[in-house]
């Protein structure tokens, strides 16, 4: 393979689940011989008959028969077909399979691929980031992979895992994304990555926001810092251990992430860290948020409504003079 | 869909299988009726804490489901269906152990009273959200149906107000589609905690609806143990033989409040005199006595018997350890190591 | 419940006001149908972001809602409802701001496309969420009626796709016990995006719901513009004269992709040749050159007119300015003591 | 009236509000005759003919017709039953009313009353603490009342804001607390409330959690500590410039909520305490929350799962000897 997008990336590690596993299936809207609304699941119907299955416009009942089939030890993936929808599935995914191993000590082993964030144009209702709201309740696994490869093994797994993973792709990374090869070795689920080393501050980010930080560190190395990036890649388990390893170093963080401000991934790290690195602080650690307005409609708005590389640099300049 | 009217008993005294399931379905809702009286004197002395939903007037009904499943079904019982957990096989040991907080039963703590079940045996723990079961006990006969497993039924119940739910709707609309061997029964006691029927749908019976999920359809008086065992045979066996949902609608009242700190006083005088409000115990009871050659004297014994295991295990249960929150992992994860220290 | 096989059309070539409100409709069609066309041009060159659902194939359905509406009444339309809309006094301008991002449509740019409306007009935005409309036109009703205002309707339009969602079943059985003056219309178009109708329900009619929720069911003749002015006009006097909710079931066939980028090769050719795949447009010409005496040159002077203010409004707008980010509120709450300051 | 419960001046709120304000009505699952499941509207359908109606259990469309009222200029007040059961209303609540004005500008004035909170016994779905992912979205108000005054006022300014507003009652004080009189003056929504002041720390939080905060620093007064407590009363808006004022004062800052630990109040107030008040601090910021697992039923495990004075009071030792 020449050059795999993080898309494919998705549908391949899907393809190898199926194949693995037969306990493997895929339910959700037109993901069945349509191939998905994103084509995630392209041709998997055909190659595995019987297996990728066409749901109703039914999340709710789409997660419940997830939840079911786990229960009898089946890995179903549920592709919502924006994370948006998941909203209408919210009960059943965060007070039914959530619940059920701490209720029951039976697993509830499944995966819902939620296609997250903005996009130019895609507006309030289909390009929201909803990890912080699920990573908020006991039992379920927030994954936010930021690259081909991650997606790709994160997947996996996410298939592995005996909980629930909520598992948010990124839509504008879908097509835009490419590496070489798929991945052969994997970082475990739970630890962050030093994307970038640095050593004047760190950047705590995930999903989409890291290739907009990785810009913005490259911009700032022209001004001679060195900005530390850490992808955390799961926001739930989050790696407190690594980011609290790299503020020992830098002294300074900046956390960044495209949802929401209130209560977000950008407020429970800065929580951690600032309980329990609060000695490693030569600076007030600080956070950048999308603004907090549904996301926006027109692509000016939109792109003046989340973080972006020149937002982050001004942000890490404002930082690196506290 | 099935003629939604059948209304007379199967004559069962001429046969003596269906007159055997009668009896063993009356001994369990008598069980179901005596359990849940003890519950309530538990309560009353504050030695359950939560909730406490009686099946009282419903046991005919929850039973009738219960006697026909098998080991390998699927059941999602709800909040008033005693007997049919009974039914099902749950020993009065785990209902009390549950009740009492009792660290050795199945939820340990964790859960309580009826949001209890052992799901890996097929008997499902329900959560509180009213319909979303429905897409549960489907989703499990769909992962059957995937692995090849046939004649496996799955079964759950639901209440008149349950019905007016999106997660209801989504549920038996799925299963419809998808054709799988499941039962829904739809206990309409006429009112959802305090609400009426005629606040709650505005259809001129529940069973209108079976034609448009494209589901087989039947009326059931739920306070008929026999037509309640006819109807559920007939559900149950279509839908094990691949004729996809059934939808059972059984009209009862229930004759008890809502919980129990409810005194009902919105049910009206007319229904608790209409047919609806008879006691199925008691018309079971009475019919035994009438067509089963049963004496009052045999009949009893069984409700003393009944009564002496409900005492024996209470008092059991109530010397077993409640758990203990220093022992608890205080994780919600079965994958080890993702599970954060604090 | 109405007779659900109601299709031959009145003669309305009798009748001069039925004439001229099919004259009315299909020119509203014929705007439809062009502004869309000019919405897919300005899409493929860029101009428009975002996705662009058509109507295409639904505009005799859609407008024949829209013809009935009066000021005052609630009308919440959905993704292929242009017909609709401009039937209900949506000006092209405002279709053409909100499409290309102008700053002073009615969403200013926070939000686009379908997604737009005027509420305090009685014109609701849709979410995207589907089903969640149906409650929300019926608690407008509900307001209307608790303040006393009587013979005001609410409308709104659904998908196949769309009535399995647990918010249609909610909202639909809400506007039943309720009895609200409310028509619903379900455009059965055979599909929800690739998906069926035999993945998404059972039934052997979506028709066969209306008794389920105790409402009088409609069946249409979604193609055919003589039928659904027929059909909506007795479903919007019935509702307004208090008889509750009306559920209209159109078939047709969607005449384009589920949005720009779809071809919609899972359409079979079966269908596309069957009498669902006719084009509602092209058979209302026809009517209208057959029975009303209209001439190809009058119609084709309606096309040159229509297009020509398509264009120059098009012109005007994409001079307007875009909305300016460093102008805007940032602020999502109307009340202003509660805006947070950065 | 001689003692006022905190359920009793809810069921006042409401009963002013039906009577001065006929754009008012009340909607929810056995709200009529019967009064509510807590007793919350006992008579009101009787004083109020038509104002007070029940609804189907369907809690989308409860919320969906508070949005189509709310817009025909009424001021729908919606009782969950139980704050649980409002997530199977989740996506009406965020996606529809809490995004209409931003959208539209056409303002969707409606309060969810939420009965919040766990009490000994209720368990996993009858306990729950919902004012975080509330919080997370855009266009929502949350109210999260400590006392028997401020439930009154609150619901009666939540009446009359022109946003939707999230209403947290919490179910643990319906009853047990009580008050002299109703108050006739008010603190506005978006101020917190210094309920004890003191010297040393400042914990920070509201609802049920107030009452052990309390107990705990009056405890710790035997030890010669002052602590201050502060009452947030609404969680958004946050009045952060009274905590940081606080802080200003204390140097020390405790945060307890008996919400999920990830990404709630508890984070989120520290996260603007360490980026705006970093020099304020001559400790690292603490935080107290339930524990990360669902609410258990035993009652044993629910006093061991949320906070309590004593572990306040343990957590308050600890922050004092940072
Ligand atoms: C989605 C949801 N909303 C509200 C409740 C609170 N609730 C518990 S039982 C009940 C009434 C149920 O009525 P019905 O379904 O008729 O069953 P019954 O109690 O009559 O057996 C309600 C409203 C709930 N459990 N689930
Ligand atoms: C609750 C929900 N889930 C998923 C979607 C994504 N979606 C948008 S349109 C569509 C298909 C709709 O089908 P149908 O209701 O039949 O309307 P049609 O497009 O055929 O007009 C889907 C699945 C949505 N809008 N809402
Ligand atoms: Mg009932
Ligand atoms: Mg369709």
């Amino acid at each position: 393979m020449n050059s795999i997008t993080y898309l494919e990336a998705i549908r391949a590690a899907q393809e190898r689940a199926l194949e693995e596993d037969s306990r493997v299936f895929i339910y959700g809207q037109d993901v069945g011989a349509f191939g998905g609304a994103f084509k995630a699941t392209k041709n998997l119907a055909h190659q595995f008959p019987g297996r990728v299955i066409d749901a109703p416009i039914s999340e709710d009942a789409m997660i419940g028969m997830a939840i079911g089939a786990a229960i009898e030890g089946m890995r179903p993936i549920i592709e919502m077909q924006f994370a948006d929808f998941s909203l209408c599935a919210f009960n059943q995914i965060v007070n039914h399979a959530a619940t059920l191993f701490y209720r029951t000590e039976v697993p509830c082993p499944l995966v819902v691929r939620l296609p997250c964030g903005g996009t130019p144009g895609s507006g309030p209702f289909h390009s929201q980031s909803l990890e912080a709201i699920y990573a908020h309740f006991p039992g379920l696994v927030v994954m936010t992979p930021a690259t081909v490869e991650d997606v790709y093994t994160m997947l996996l797994e996410a298939i592995e895992i005996d909980d629930p993973v909520i598992f948010c792709e990124h839509k504008f990374l879908y097509y835009h994304l490419k590496a070489e090869a798929l991945p052969t070795t994997a970082l475990p689920v739970g630890k962050a990555r030093i994307t970038r080393p640095g050593r004047d501050a760190t950047i705590v980010t995930y999903s989409a926001m890291l290739h907009e930080a990785l810009v913005a560190a490259e911009e700032l190395r022209k001004d001679g810092y060195e900005i530390e990036v850490v992808d955390l890649r799961s926001v739930k388990p989050l790696d407190t251990n690594t980011i609290l390893a790299s503020v020992a170093r830098t002294g300074r963080i900046l956390v960044v992430s495209e949802a929401f401000p209130w209560g977000g991934v950008a407020a429970e790290v800065i929580a951690h860290v600032s309980s329990e690195g609060f000695g490693l602080l030569d600076a007030p650690p600080q956070r950048l948020n999308s603004k907090d307005t549904p996301v926006p409609y027109h692509p000016l708005l939109w792109g003046t409504h989340r973080p972006t590389a020149s937002t982050i640099i001004s942000a890490l300049h404002r930082l690196l003079k506290l | 869909m099935e003629d939604p009217t059948l209304q007379n008993t199967e004559d069962w005294t001429e046969d003596s299988k269906a007159q055997h399931l009668y009896v063993k379905a009356y001994r369990i809702m008598l069980t179901a009726r005596l359990l849940e009286e003890k519950l309530s004197v538990l309560k009353r002395s504050g030695k359950i804490v939560g909730g406490l939903f009686l099946g009282r007037g419903q046991e005919a009904l929850s039973v009738a489901l219960g006697v026909y499943l098998r080991r390998g079904d699927i059941y999602a019982p709800l909040i008033r269906d005693q007997a049919g957990r009974l039914a099902f096989g749950e020993g009065i040991l785990d209902v009390l152990r549950t009740y009492l907080g009792s660290s050795l039963g199945s939820m340990r703590g964790r859960d309580g009273n009826v949001h209890r079940g052992r799901p890996k045996e097929g008997y499902y723990a329900m959560i509180s959200h009213l319909g979303v079961m429905v897409s549960a006990v489907s989703g499990a006969l769909m992962a059957r149906r995937l692995r090849g497993e046939h004649g496996v039924l799955g079964a759950t119940c639901i209440g008149d107000g349950g019905t007016s739910t999106g997660s209801f709707h989504e549920g038996l609309n799925v299963a419809a589609v998808e054709k799988l061997p499941l039962v829904v029964v739809v206990a309409n006691n006429q009112y959802a905690y305090s609400t009426p029927n005629s606040r709650q749908f505005a259809c001129n019976h529940l069973i209108d609806r079976a034609l448009g999920y494209g589901v087989a359809g039947y009326r059931v008086c739920g306070n008929d143990l026999g037509d309640c065992l006819k109807v559920l045979h007939q559900a149950t066996s279509a839908a094990r033989a691949g004729h996809g949902p059934q939808l059972v609608l059984a009209d009862l009242l229930r004759l008890a409040g809502h919980a129990d700190h409810d005194d009902a006083r919105y049910v009206t005088d007319a229904q608790k005199a209409s047919p609806l409000g008879r006691d199925c115990l008691l018309l079971a009871r009475e019919k035994l006595l009438r067509e089963n050659n049963s004496t009052e004297e045999e009949l009893n014994e069984w409700y003393e018997e009944i009564n002496r295991e409900i005492e024996s295990t209470t008092t059991r249960v109530l010397r077993e350890p409640a758990p203990d929150p220093q022992e608890e992992r205080w994780s919600s994860l079965a994958t080890n190591y993702l599970h954060a220290e604090e």
